[in-house]
């Protein structure tokens, strides 16, 4: 095996935080392929440019889905590297292992790829990263056997994830652990066979907070939330305030919807005016919550700026059940699609498409009202468009 | 030696046999918790029950070696549960107190470092780069390395005015949440990519690589089979590239990072937001990029200073104001500031209503 | 009888001729004004002089011999001194306070209306209507005037908040400043224009007429030496009809009128903002347009009983959220008041705070 | 004379507001042309449907603005207004007038035109409300002989408006009324022979109360400013609070910069944050008044909703000093034009053009750096254009 010389990443094991330099010796140290990783990164350093290629489409039978072709640009100088596939495992709700299944899946890895990981992709999937062609069926085949499933990738559904919500959290509105497994399970097809015109992700936040970043990156965007009062332990309160808590700087100023007053000694919440926003119940979390009855909000096309510049995801259903088995989530994921399917160009994600047709013929496709809690403000240019209906189901009413 | 027996559309295991038994039994009836230092919560179920989270920083790049070892660490203290966060940090779950110390002197004896809990810098969310992407117009996991060096602090110790969320991306599809992080890195292209004509016509789908292009820069080269891009209206996103890999988008010297601001993603206090430009180029300039880590720490102790309590990067800037925000750090507005793309009309200002 | 010389381009006369002496004397130094009734202001000058102001109402469309007769009561207290604002209404402007209470009870014998000035409602910006322009989906005068009937207490004795801006258009053109009042009508079509391709061909500038649609709904039609307008993409906005009298936007049984709110033009404590849709359609109900005016009436008492002193209409809705408004006010929620004009993406809401 | 009966128009007379229909009927006393105004209007009330025609290009001689074509639709029902065009007179700044002239103008108007005005229209004409084609001409000559022109229509320079400002008000930043006439008077050509792709309109406002709405219907919105600190009177201070003002919740509470402060003694003001947005100054106008440096800002592009959706104007000019001959302004004006004039399209205004090709290009022609006071908000997506010398002059400054 040869040895790189690299002066330039050996930079970067100085310093205090962990080092993935470090990461990458280490698995260099047994595997041909890490090695020339390493090679191959210390001369993208040297000369400021990457080395990879995408190549075309490489994966498991019967799959579309879970690998990503990757070859080196200089074979000859990096041959360990020459093909250098990433994996994608579906990792388990809320990213929680037993030490003897992440000591299996790494054992696997071991033996058909470069002992580097991602412990985690940014869309949740446990990536493994670097492999070559023929280990991939052999290795999917050990995986699978073990209870393993591949992730998404390409245009298909993308492997759901979730904050990890009950399982630790207070604030959890709904089982976020069990959304994700159960809707995960009951698309599989859509998850390993790209049969959509782009890719499509769903996050499961269990409240405002957004652990798990989903009104900025997922398509859909579960985000859990209460229609009751929020309870007040008034002796917590003052807790909170012999702990040094300024009540009126950080709880009262800052809700957004001044729905709160404190005298000094009762603190009082407007709750029909409380927009849920979470601040004073996270900053407070002694002595406030939730109460009432629980459920989510479903928001659209958040994504990354490519075409039409970022979005983050709109409200479309402003509250629904979410209990399992997830039915009528399941059922409305499956008329968005339907929808989108219908009306997309390849390359097309649902925010850019709704931005296109206009909220409306989603929302009939769905079967939503239209109501004020999607929109942050009405329209404002008079341009707006008509339909008969219109005329003889609202414009006839007595106060128009 | 033959291979099990293959599986298909199994999905991911179910998560329930991953959880400590105490999770188990107060799944759903969780009370509170307290944030003990920068590495360490407990949890209290309605049950009083209790688990504490030892959180470990990684740098998400993790050799099956190191993990093999954060195993032994889990078994020793945790009853081999073990977990990774939306942020790719390690947590490591405790059920029975006295195993928390030991656990601590034990990760620190190794090297580990423990932190990013409350509002402080957590890990950084980040993306492939030099290491793995194609299209990368920089090395991510080199600038979190760099950056993180010089944050440490606020990792492990230091507070801040509320969480402050950096993330990386290695160019502008950002494959993570730098359109909506506190402040964020974001790699760009700045010269228009030649075309390769002959290995279009061969390789690439005409029709596609003209959809791509964000600014319809992109028109059919019938003679040669080919397209042009018009230099005047191409962004060098790079976008045409990831369809068609003769356009070769990368470029040693003209490729750099930007950097945003901003953005969130939670509701607390004010909705998401968007993050948006504070600096539109720095030179690649690896291993360690010191002009970009001075200018976000720039960024980063101009809020630590300034900002009120629970305000996160972007209210603190909503509250003073972007111009204040250039003047406090000094970050010098550019062309490339104002917006140009689709939606210019809603960053204008439509008053004199602004500081000095 | 011989026209007197002719002359050009020499401009409006200085306006210097037309002040009153004491505006003269003063001017650029005045230190400050009182409101003392809703219908009379006092400015004071740095010099201690003063000047009186009596508002009167008008309806826009005078007669000479009302001109006239105004012109008289000038002549009689104001040494011939007469101002329009920039509402529209007529300001009697008064060096001698004795003369203040004569005028104003000549002005009421007379039947005028003072008032307008202060936290209130004054006069309605508003457009032609049916009395002069080809376009107009409705009438304009009488809208205005059916409304101020009803709102005739807010001009001159109510108080209200913050000033209330009511303005009216005739068609989707707005001239005047209904995309930034606080109430405002504005009067649409609702059917796709029928096309005499006839007329087209002979009066209209094809290309024009293409580039003229918003919505890109138009295309030529060779055959017809026409165009041809696709009925999904027509938002009956007209403009086509505007440059091209062959297409037939107006319609009895379509035209009617909508509702939008919440705007303004000042940047006192907030921005400029534009004005929303309250509700997308009234038919046309002439004389007096009784359903809008109740309309109106709702939103205008809902701001009245709910909003904080100094607070437009505007920032009371940004206070409270649009979604309490449409519940406040009991106006129904409709598919036209979401955005699908370019500039939705700003409009939807991207976060689950918001009030059930 | 035809008398036409008008029950529809007659409700309009009832009830307390001043009725438009009184004065159409008094105007028909005298004029055929306003009589059968009348009758059409009263027909259009009845049909719900207006008659007007645009008409051909009819003006007077050696003008191409200033009137506009009207014809009924209705000939033979309403002969007097087969021809009904309006005159638009240039106003003097700020409305100002004596009777003597405004009888003048009255009276020629009873010898031209139907007796009908509109004191004024909303770009801020006094508008002659009905006359024929014929009589234009010697109109002119009446008007023109006694110091009237015609105001703007068409592609050309709009007549400029203003505020009363300095003639009446104490916070002119500027003398808003001579900067309205001076540059009236600077761009005669402009405003009477349509030579621009389409309308372009300016305003005159002497603070941000904004008192001829600039901000959102002018191509060139003229907002006066200024640079020093708010002066503040305690005793007036006082003064308000003992007439019943609250100051906590009237002006500390909504100041939108946050940056005043009240104990109930003092009140105080940190400059440095304030905006100047005008509440407190206004509100509290007793007390507070701004002092130092004035001028003005320039903003660009606002205009009615067709073609783009409605806009308000962009700052492009932070702070300008506005001093007669208003040289700098002018300057200016001319540069913006010329901008427009090479790269706008047939009827796209300035603010219209400015959102196809981007602020730089203007901000380059018309010699304005970047500023961040342009902006509520730098962009969000990394979709930026670099030109070679930003690597020259910016990017290889020592920071960079
Ligand atoms: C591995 C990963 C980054 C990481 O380091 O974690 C990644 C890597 C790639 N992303 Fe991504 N994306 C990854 C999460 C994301 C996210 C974040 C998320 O999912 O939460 C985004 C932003 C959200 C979104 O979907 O908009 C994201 C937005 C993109 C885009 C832009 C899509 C768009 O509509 O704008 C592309 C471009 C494309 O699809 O052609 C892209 C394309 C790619 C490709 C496939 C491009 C390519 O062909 O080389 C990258 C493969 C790199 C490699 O070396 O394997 N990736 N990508 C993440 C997936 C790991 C996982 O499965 O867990
Ligand atoms: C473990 C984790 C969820 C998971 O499934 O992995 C998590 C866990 C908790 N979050 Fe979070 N958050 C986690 C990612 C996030 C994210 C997502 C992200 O960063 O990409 C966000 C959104 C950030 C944003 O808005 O841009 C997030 C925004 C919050 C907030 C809101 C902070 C704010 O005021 O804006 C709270 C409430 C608070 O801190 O007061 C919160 C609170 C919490 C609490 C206190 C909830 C609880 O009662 O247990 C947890 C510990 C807080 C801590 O780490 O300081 N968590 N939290 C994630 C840890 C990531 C990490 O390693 O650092
Ligand atoms: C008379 C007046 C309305 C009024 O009752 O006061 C008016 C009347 C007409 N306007 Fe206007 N506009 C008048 C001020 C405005 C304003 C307000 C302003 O100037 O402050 C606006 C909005 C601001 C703006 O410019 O965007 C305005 C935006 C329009 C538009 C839309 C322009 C656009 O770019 O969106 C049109 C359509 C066009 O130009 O073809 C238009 C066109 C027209 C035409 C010429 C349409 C036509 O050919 O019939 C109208 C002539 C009506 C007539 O019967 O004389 N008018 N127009 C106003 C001019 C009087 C004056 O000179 O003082
Ligand atoms: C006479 C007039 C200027 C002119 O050149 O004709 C004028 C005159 C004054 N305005 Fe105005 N404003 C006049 C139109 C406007 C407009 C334009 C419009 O309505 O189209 C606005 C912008 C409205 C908007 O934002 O949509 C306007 C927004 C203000 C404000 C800001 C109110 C607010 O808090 O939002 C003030 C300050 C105040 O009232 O405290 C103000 C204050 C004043 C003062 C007190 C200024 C002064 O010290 O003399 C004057 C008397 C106030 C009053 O009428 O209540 N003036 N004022 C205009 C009278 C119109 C009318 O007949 O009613
Ligand atoms: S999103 Fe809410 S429920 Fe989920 S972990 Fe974060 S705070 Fe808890
Ligand atoms: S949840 Fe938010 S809106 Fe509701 S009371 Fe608390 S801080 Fe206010
Ligand atoms: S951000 Fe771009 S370069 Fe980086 S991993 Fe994603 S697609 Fe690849
Ligand atoms: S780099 Fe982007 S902007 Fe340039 S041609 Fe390619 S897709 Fe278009
Ligand atoms: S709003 Fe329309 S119909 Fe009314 S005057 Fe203006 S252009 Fe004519
Ligand atoms: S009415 Fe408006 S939307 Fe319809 S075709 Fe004409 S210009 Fe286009
Ligand atoms: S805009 Fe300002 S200066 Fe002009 S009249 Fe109004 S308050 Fe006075
Ligand atoms: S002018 Fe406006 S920003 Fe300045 S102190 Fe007064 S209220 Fe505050």
């Amino acid at each position: 095996m040869k040895k790189h010389v690299t002066p330039l990443l050996d930079e970067l094991e100085k310093g205090p935080w962990p080092s993935f330099v470090t990461e990458i010796k280490k698995a260099a140290k047994t595997s041909e392929m890490a090695n020339d990783e390493l090679g191959q990164v210390e001369y993208s350093f040297k000369t400021k440019k990457g080395y990879w290629k995408h190549g075309g489409i490489v994966g498991v039978l019967g799959y579309g889905a879970g690998v990503i072709g990757r070859y080196s640009d200089l074979p000859d100088m990096f041959p360990g590297v020459t093909f250098f596939h990433t994996v994608r495992l579906n990792q388990p709700s809320g990213w929680y292992y037993t030490t003897k299944a992440l000591r299996e899946i790494m054992t696997i890895w071991d033996k058909y790829g470069s002992g580097l990981t991602n412990m985690h992709g940014s869309t949740g999937d446990l990536v493994l990263l670097g492999t070559n062609t023929e280990s991939l069926e052999p290795m999917f085949a050990e995986y699978s056997s073990r209870g393993w499933d591949l992730g998404g990738s390409g245009s298909a559904l993308r492997t759901p994830s979730c904050c990890l919500g009950p399982s630790r959290c207070e604030w959890s509105n709904y089982d976020t652990m069990e959304a994700c497994y159960n809707v995960t399970q009951e698309f599989q097809d859509e998850l390993h066979r790209p049969a959509f015109n782009y890719k499509f992700k769903i996050k499961f936040a269990g409240c405002a907070c957004d652990c798990v970043a989903a009104s900025a990156r997922a398509d859909c965007s579960v985000i859990g939330t209460w229609k009751g009062p929020i309870l007040i332990d008034q002796a917590a309160v003052k807790e909170h305030e012999k702990q040094g808590m300024n009540i009126t700087a950080e709880i009262i100023n800052m809700c957004p919807t001044q729905c709160m007053s404190y005298d000094g000694k009762e603190l009082k919440i407007d709750n029909a005016e409380c927009n849920r926003c979470m601040h004073c119940i996270a900053k407070m979390h002694k002595a406030l919550k939730p109460s009432g009855e629980r459920g989510a909000t479903i928001l659209l096309g958040s994504k990354a700026p490519i075409v039409v510049g970022s979005l983050l995801s709109w409200v479309v259903v402003p509250f629904i059940k979410m209990e399992a088995p997830f039915t009528e989530f399941k059922d409305l994921i499956r008329k968005i699609w339907e929808w989108w399917d219908e009306n997309s160009k390849p390359r097309e994600r649902i925010g850019e498409l709704i931005e296109v047709k206009g909220m409306r013929p989603l929302l009939e496709a769905i079967g939503q009202p239209p109501v004020p809690q999607q929109v942050k403000e009405p329209r404002k240019d008079p341009f707006f468009f008509f339909k008969p209906e219109d005329f003889e189901k609202v414009f006839t009413k007595d106060k128009y | 030696m033959a291979l099990p027996k293959r599986q298909t559309d199994i999905g991911p295991p179910h998560f329930k046999q991953f959880l400590p038994p105490v999770i188990q039994k107060n799944y759903g009836k969780w009370k509170g918790h307290d944030i003990l230092t920068p590495g360490l919560m407990v949890h209290v179920a309605q049950s009083g029950d209790k688990i504490w989270t030892v959180r470990v920083a990684s740098p998400r790049i993790l050799a099956t070696e190191t993990i093999y070892e954060m195993c032994d660490l889990a078994d020793k203290y945790c009853g081999g549960y073990i977990r990774f966060t939306s942020r790719n940090n390690v947590e490591f779950l405790v059920s029975d107190e006295k195993n928390v110390a030991p656990l601590q002197n034990d990760l620190k004896a190794k090297g580990y470092t423990m932190g990013g809990i409350g509002p402080r810098i957590s890990n950084v969310v980040h993306t492939q780069g030099w290491v793995h992407c194609h299209g990368a117009a920089t090395d991510a996991s080199g600038l979190v390395k760099a950056m993180m060096d010089e944050f440490y602090d606020y990792f492990t110790t230091k507070e801040l005015p509320n969480k402050v969320r950096l993330a990386v991306a290695c160019c502008v599809n950002m494959c993570g949440a730098v359109h909506c992080s506190d402040i964020a890195l974001v790699a760009v292209h700045t010269k228009v990519p030649p075309v390769d004509d002959e290995r279009v016509g061969k390789i690439c789908e005409i029709p596609t690589v003209i959809a791509s292009c964000p600014t319809s820069a992109i028109r059919p080269n019938p003679a040669k089979k080919s397209i042009t891009i018009n230099e005047e209206k191409c962004m060098y996103c790079g976008n045409c590239f990831t369809v068609c890999p003769a356009i070769d988008i990368k470029s040693p010297e003209g490729d750099g990072v930007a950097i945003v601001v901003g953005g969130k993603v939670g509701s607390l206090r004010s909705n998401p937001k968007f993050s948006r430009l504070a600096a539109p180029f720095f030179y690649n300039d690896p291993p360690r990029w010191p002009k970009i880590v001075k200018a976000v720490k720039t960024i980063l102790e101009t809020y630590a200073k300034d900002a009120r309590k629970h305000e996160r990067v972007g209210e603190w800037i909503d509250r003073i104001g972007w111009e204040s925000f250039f003047k406090k750090t000094g970050l010098e507005f550019t062309f490339q500031h104002i917006d140009d793309f689709t939606f210019m009309r809603d960053t204008m200002r439509t008053a004199s209503t602004f500081k000095w």
